[in-house]
């Protein structure tokens, strides 16, 4: 009770990096990490509502069987331009770009990350990505599918696949540059006090992440790149006809492209373990286990493309290295999911908005993370890849994984960011019906992939029809939830609530100083002398939790 | 429980210590590490064209040893040479500023630079060989030898030039040279864009900018430079010395 | 059984059962640890919700023997799964032996088909119960996915290789035949159906199809005319080229020291590119058949190559073991055209 | 705090190293080691062996890793170690592709 009065900062309306300086040309040139994070919110955002409208799209047209809303040509190009954008443009920039460039300099108690023109050059390089994509949906579209397989790519495809490569290939070293900018950052910029052990588990997965992002994206840069060079001069590393090997593509694009998805949620686990810790007054249970568990996931995420390749087919050998080793990439998530649950254990839980989001990726990730044993398991995945189960299974992990944290974040650090609360009733409303629409939309969507659904299809046998029509009708309540928000965001940023420092009484560095924070964070150099989630003085810790002594004897 | 830190703005702070840092120290080990993290990026972004290289390598074993054997391995070797030296040089540059003598960091990049257009000279001699021989890949260039579009029209092409080896095809040499353009030319942009690095380090060097306390860029250049250096030295035998044994068999 | 809605699809394959006895242990173990998570989540909600503003619970340290009890026995259980999942692969992708030989290209957007015996299907394919068929399969443009929801089995075609895939249908019936890897602008119109039939309306069916020549006796016919006898000799006895008589599976010395078990994949090479691997003891001097023997072609020739035996007569009319005994087809000339 | 700074010998003689390998990797180029009664592929690694070992050098005397911290180190083994991955898991596939014998 005394640690949490003595939190309070006094809150004046002081001068903050928001209303430090004005004009456009203040924050395109800005150099301040806070400033180029609301960039990246709003380019961010925008690319998740073209996205959506792509989504949209699809599960219109899939409400029927017959294919009669859209051409199979118009519908290729707006499921593959859907996976684009979201991949490339939203989930992979969401939380890292926008709430972990806000907050790491903040929770490490730095005045910025290391590299701050770095920062706003990655921003630049995105935007520049974006619009080369944008140019290519515009100009006509792509229709390879997000995964860009040869040889349909490189030679059969007649859609914009050079520009919307370039796109991707220049976005990827916005995200090299900002994975980067983190771990220099973390390595040399903590404040005094701030030991690796005291670091907030968002830093730890941010850390996890930014190793994904280096070691990663120049793998999928320079096979785009390849590819690229192939369609336009026909020759031919990936092409059968030239003695290339499309086989090898895969190999090369999964190598980036499964850790990808751990770059996605990562940072989302990062989130909930703060959310959890914070909304529950409690300190993170097995809090090394959690952070190495971030760092267990980068590695071994890097071993276990192989399993987009079970049905290649790759070697049957090499298929079974790849299935064990993704079982074992299970084990790090599903020790998150366990300490997530044991956290809430004698805590004090509110029902605040982004606990709400909070508990429901911790289920939605469940269902994710176990759909994916069908995906890893060898012989259920042979009759399973390229159906909806796939599609439902990403889906779990992705929106309601990333999407459910990215929101809950948002919510969580709303003050911050603006100074501003948002209208916490609405918040509770639409995450409810995020949470409905969400498993709506994807839930049906596991059993049409049983049945033999498979992805990427027009036109469906008529059998296939009562789940699509469900899984419409879940996406449009999904996406009128997300509109929810949208719309409250912008309302509170002008009449919003003014927020406090401290809204939410916790220990975080961030909160301790005003919201929003000054251009340089804090007022003078934090020194810290405390753990991350630390609630309540070290002294009075239960030293062995007190899981029932049968449990604690084995 | 925040508490003043030391201040951050000391007295004699050095004009090159930016805002956010707290000392100069800080800013260099910021500035080391961050190059090598992103070295770490460009080690994997070859790993992917070294990856495709030793695939095909291992697929078509004859046809990569005929068709780097066609390569001139005088101007290779003389270029690995003009590669180490310049590597040289500007690790002597580094060394001068960081003990503080001026004109022989000067003097250092200068020679780093020259060598740099030097290598990048040689091997647009080599890739001129190339075209003239009409070895270079892909429909974009004029008259080549590879691919259906010639030999429908039904010139065929003298494939005694390319000195086949045994077991070797037209179609696979096309991919050695396919995979030696894709790396050299990968190598030679990261060699254009080191140049112009040094370019800019001469001119603020010259301007006295540097100094024992703040040399981090020559440091940092001077690692991406080594970087380059250490990529040829693996394309080096790679592309022009495996399969040389095999030259008169 | 159409009046619910469906959770699994149709079965008709020895492997259906066995993939769905899998899936439902998976399901199982997803349901137990949903339910156990969300209800232990629900639980501690209602029961540790806030009760007053400032309440501050008791920090509790972590517990290495919960950890380690929650590492290992996930670990565990997922390696069940593993075991069970490799080793129901294996047996999907491993083809047995004296399996029935059907080719398949695949080409943008149709599947074409042709049976040992000679029967050419479009976006079709008949298959006799408990016969083990063993599909050959390749591409003629890009990427496809041979897939039978109703046969658990699936498995990609590749343009410049050879895939396989095998089942063996145990139920009558029509089944749906998807193409599951994206090809395109009417990937979802690459279906077809697969007609599984007792095995005495098999060979009704076979008789009522007869008219196309057989894949070997065809590849006998482009063995003459592309000149491959001149050094293979007629019936692949061998002479200044190796011996084809009885080359799949025989284990061959390589030039160079290495040894290979030569495939479908090997004989394709051979042809297109001769000099890739020579067999020990004979000079490169094949030339290559690149750009002048079609995909179809190719099936052909190997259907042919397959079909010849060490010292016998060449017998083209597909494998003998694999023929139906009472099949018309398997006396179709082997020297009608194909053209 | 400040670096360590390389003498002057140390970086000649690395250069002097540097060239030695450049001439000796060419000259066994040359050397037709299978007729020698080495093992197959031999001038690959001997061409290979030279590459590591110049590499090495340059790493550790030119780009003064030996003098630096141990975070250097680790940066510069991860990035061989993914290397590693890559091309492991990569060859997995297929250095066993014709393992699988498939019933003649």
């Amino acid at each position: 009770m005394q640690a949490i009065e003595s939190f309070e900062v006094p809150t004046p309306p002081k001068v903050n990096y928001i209303n430090a300086q004005y004009g456009l040309k203040s924050w395109l040139l800005t150099k301040d990490h806070k400033r180029i994070a609301l960039l990246y919110l709003g380019s961010v955002t925008f690319f998740f509502f073209i996205g959506g409208l792509y989504a949209m799209m699809i599960r219109l047209e899939l409400l029927t069987p017959q294919g009669d809303l859209l051409q199979s040509t118009t519908y290729n190009k707006v499921f593959t331009q859907h996976g684009i954008i979201m991949v490339f443009f939203f989930l992979i920039p969401s939380i890292p770009a926008t709430l972990g460039n806000f907050l790491i300099p903040m929770m490490i108690g730095a005045k910025d990350l290391a590299f701050p023109r770095i920062n706003l050059l990655s921003w630049y390089i995105y935007l520049a990505g974006g619009l080369i994509t944008i140019y290519a949906l515009l100009a006509g579209g792509v229709d390879t599918g997000w995964t860009f397989y040869t040889p349909f790519s490189t030679t059969f495809s007649n859609s914009y696949v050079v520009a919307t490569g370039l796109g991707i290939f220049i976005n990827g070293f916005s995200s090299i540059l900002t994975g980067l900018n983190f771990i220099v950052t973390i390595h040399t910029m903590r404040a005094p006090g701030m030991t690796w052990f005291r670091m907030p588990l968002f830093i730890w997965s941010h850390y996890a992440t930014s190793l994904i992002m280096i070691l990663g994206t120049p793998v999928i840069a320079i096979t785009v790149l390849l590819l690229a060079f192939e369609r336009v001069a026909r020759v031919g590393i990936f092409d059968p006809a030239l003695g290339g090997d499309p086989v090898l593509f895969q190999h090369l694009f999964w190598f980036y492209s499964h850790p990808a998805v751990y770059i996605m949620v990562l940072p989302g686990m990062g989130v909930i373990s703060e959310l959890v810790a914070n909304f529950s007054r409690k300190n993170i249970f097995g809090y090394s286990f959690v952070a190495f568990s971030s760092l267990a996931i980068a590695v071994f995420g890097f071993l276990v493309w192989g399993h987009h390749l079970f049905v290649t087919p790759q070697s049957v050998y090499a298929g079974m290295i790849f299935s064990f080793l993704s079982f074992a990439v299970a084990i790090p998530s599903a020790i998150k999911v366990f300490n997530w649950t044991a956290t809430l254990y004698k805590s004090s839980i509110s029902y605040d908005t982004p606990m709400l989001y909070a508990l429901g990726f911790i289920g939605l990730f469940t269902i994710g993370g176990m759909t994916g044993l069908f995906l890893a398991s060898l012989a259920t995945d042979v009759h399973l890849s390229d159906t909806y189960f796939v599609i439902a299974h990403f889906h779990y992990i992705m929106v309601g994984g990333t999407l459910m944290a990215y929101l809950g974040g948002l919510h969580y650090w709303w003050p911050k960011i603006s100074g501003r609360m948002y209208p916490e009733g609405w918040g509770r409303f639409s995450a409810l019906v995020i949470f409905v629409g969400f498993n709506l939309t994807f839930l049906p969507q596991f059993v049409a992939g049983y049945l033999g659904m498979p992805r990427r299809y027009h036109a469906y046998p008529p059998e296939f029809q009562v789940f699509n029509v469900l899984s419409t009708a879940g996406a449009s309540i999904l996406g009128f939830g997300m509109l929810i928000p949208a719309i409250y965001f912008v309302w509170s940023m002008r009449y919003g609530k003014h927020a406090e420092a401290n809204p939410w009484h916790l220990p975080g560095l961030e909160w301790r100083t005003q919201s929003p924070p000054p251009t340089e964070n804090f007022e003078v150099t934090p020194i810290v002398t405390w753990d991350a989630y630390e609630f309540a003085p070290r002294e009075e810790t239960e030293v062995v939790g007190k899981f029932g002594p049968e449990l604690e004897r084995i | 429980m925040i508490e003043a830190h030391a201040t951050t703005e000391d007295v004699h702070a050095h004009p090159a210590l930016q805002h956010h840092f707290e000392n100069m120290e800080q800013q260099r080990e910021a500035g080391t590490l961050g190059m090598w993290v992103f070295l770490v990026t460009e080690i994997m972004f070859f790993g992917g064209m070294f990856l495709a290289y030793t695939l095909y390598r291992s697929l078509y074993p004859w046809a990569f040893a005929s068709a780097s054997n066609h390569l001139d391995i005088t101007l290779g070797a003389v270029n690995t040479g003009v590669l180490i030296l310049s590597s040289f040089t500007m690790a002597m540059a580094v060394y001068f500023t960081q003990i503080g003598k001026l004109r022989p960091q000067v003097w250092c990049l200068v020679l780093t630079l020259v060598l740099g257009l030097t290598f990048l000279g040689i091997k647009g001699v080599e890739y001129y060989d190339k075209y003239e021989d009409r070895l270079i890949p892909g429909y974009l260039i004029p008259s080549r030898p590879f691919g259906p579009a010639v030999q429908q029209e039904g010139q065929p092409f003298d494939e005694h030039k390319l000195h086949l080896l045994h077991g070797a095809t037209v179609r696979q040499v096309e991919m050695f040279y396919w995979i030696y353009f894709a790396m050299t030319g990968m190598h030679a942009l990261h060699m254009i864009i080191g140049a112009g690095l040094i370019s800019f380090l001469i001119y603020f060097s010259l301007r006295g900018r540097y100094d024992p306390e703040y040399h981090s860029p020559v440091e940092v250049v001077g690692l991406y430079w080594h970087f380059v250096d250490i990529v040829w030295i693996f394309l080096f035998p790679l592309l022009y010395l495996l399969g040389r044994h095999l030259e008169h068999g | 059984m159409q009046s619910w809605i469906p959770l699994i699809p149709d079965s008709a394959s020895t492997f259906s059962w066995k993939v769905d006895a899998l899936y439902f242990y998976l399901s199982g173990v997803t349901l137990f640890f949903t339910l156990l998570i969300s209800g232990v989540l629900i639980f501690f909600v209602i029961r540790y919700r806030r009760r007053t503003p400032y309440e501050i619970p008791r920090p509790i340290a972590g517990s290495h023997k919960l950890e380690t009890l929650w590492t290992i026995i996930p670990f565990l259980i997922a390696m069940t799964m593993f075991g069970w999942g490799a080793r129901l692969y294996f047996e999907q992708y491993k083809p047995p032996q004296n399996a029935v030989e059907v080719y398949v290209v695949g080409k943008q957007w149709m599947w074409k088909l042709q049976h040992a015996t000679g029967q050419r299907e479009i976006n079709e394919l008949h298959v006799p119960v408990g016969r083990k068929i063993k599909l050959i399969m390749t591409s003629e443009d890009v990427i496809h996915d041979f897939f039978v929801p109703a046969f658990r089995t699936k498995a990609d075609v590749v343009p410049g290789r050879y895939t396989t895939l095998w089942f063996e249908a145990t139920t009558p019936g029509k089944y749906h035949l998807l193409c599951a890897e994206y090809c395109g602008m009417n990937h979802s119109g690459m279906t077809g159906s697969v007609y599984v039939m007792e095995p005495r309306e098999f060979d009704n069916w076979l008789a009522g199809n007869v008219g196309t020549t057989s894949p070997a006796a065809a590849g006998q016919q482009l063995f003459q005319t592309l000149g491959c006898a001149s050094c293979h000799g007629a019936n692949g006895e061998g002479g200044r080229g190796p011996t084809l008589a009885g080359l799949l599976g025989r284990p061959t010395p390589l030039e160079g020291g290495q040894s290979i078990k030569p495939d479908e994949a090997y004989i394709r090479e051979s042809i297109l590119n001769p000099g890739a691997k020579i067999v020990a003891g004979f000079q490169p001097i094949m030339p290559t058949f690149q750009g002048q023997v079609s995909e179809d072609q190719l099936v052909q020739l190997i259907a042919f190559i397959k079909s010849l035996t060490p010292g016998g007569t060449a017998t083209p009319s597909g494998s003998p073991a694999a023929a139906p005994a009472a099949s018309p087809a398997a006396t179709a000339s082997p020297t009608r055209n194909i053209r | 705090m400040s670096e360590h700074i390389v003498p002057v010998r140390i970086y000649v003689t690395i250069f002097l190293a540097l060239l030695l390998g450049t001439g000796l990797t060419v000259f066994a180029a040359f050397i037709d080691f299978d007729k020698h009664g080495f093992p197959s592929q031999f001038n690959t690694i001997v061409a290979l062996t030279i590459a590591v070992a110049k590499g090495t050098l340059v790493v550790l005397y030119f780009m003064h890793v030996r003098y630096s911290s141990r975070l250097i180190w680790v940066i510069v083994a991860s990035a061989l170690f993914w290397m590693g991955i890559l091309f492991a898991l990569t060859f997995s596939d297929y250095l066993t592709r014709g393992w699988l014998s498939v019933g003649y």
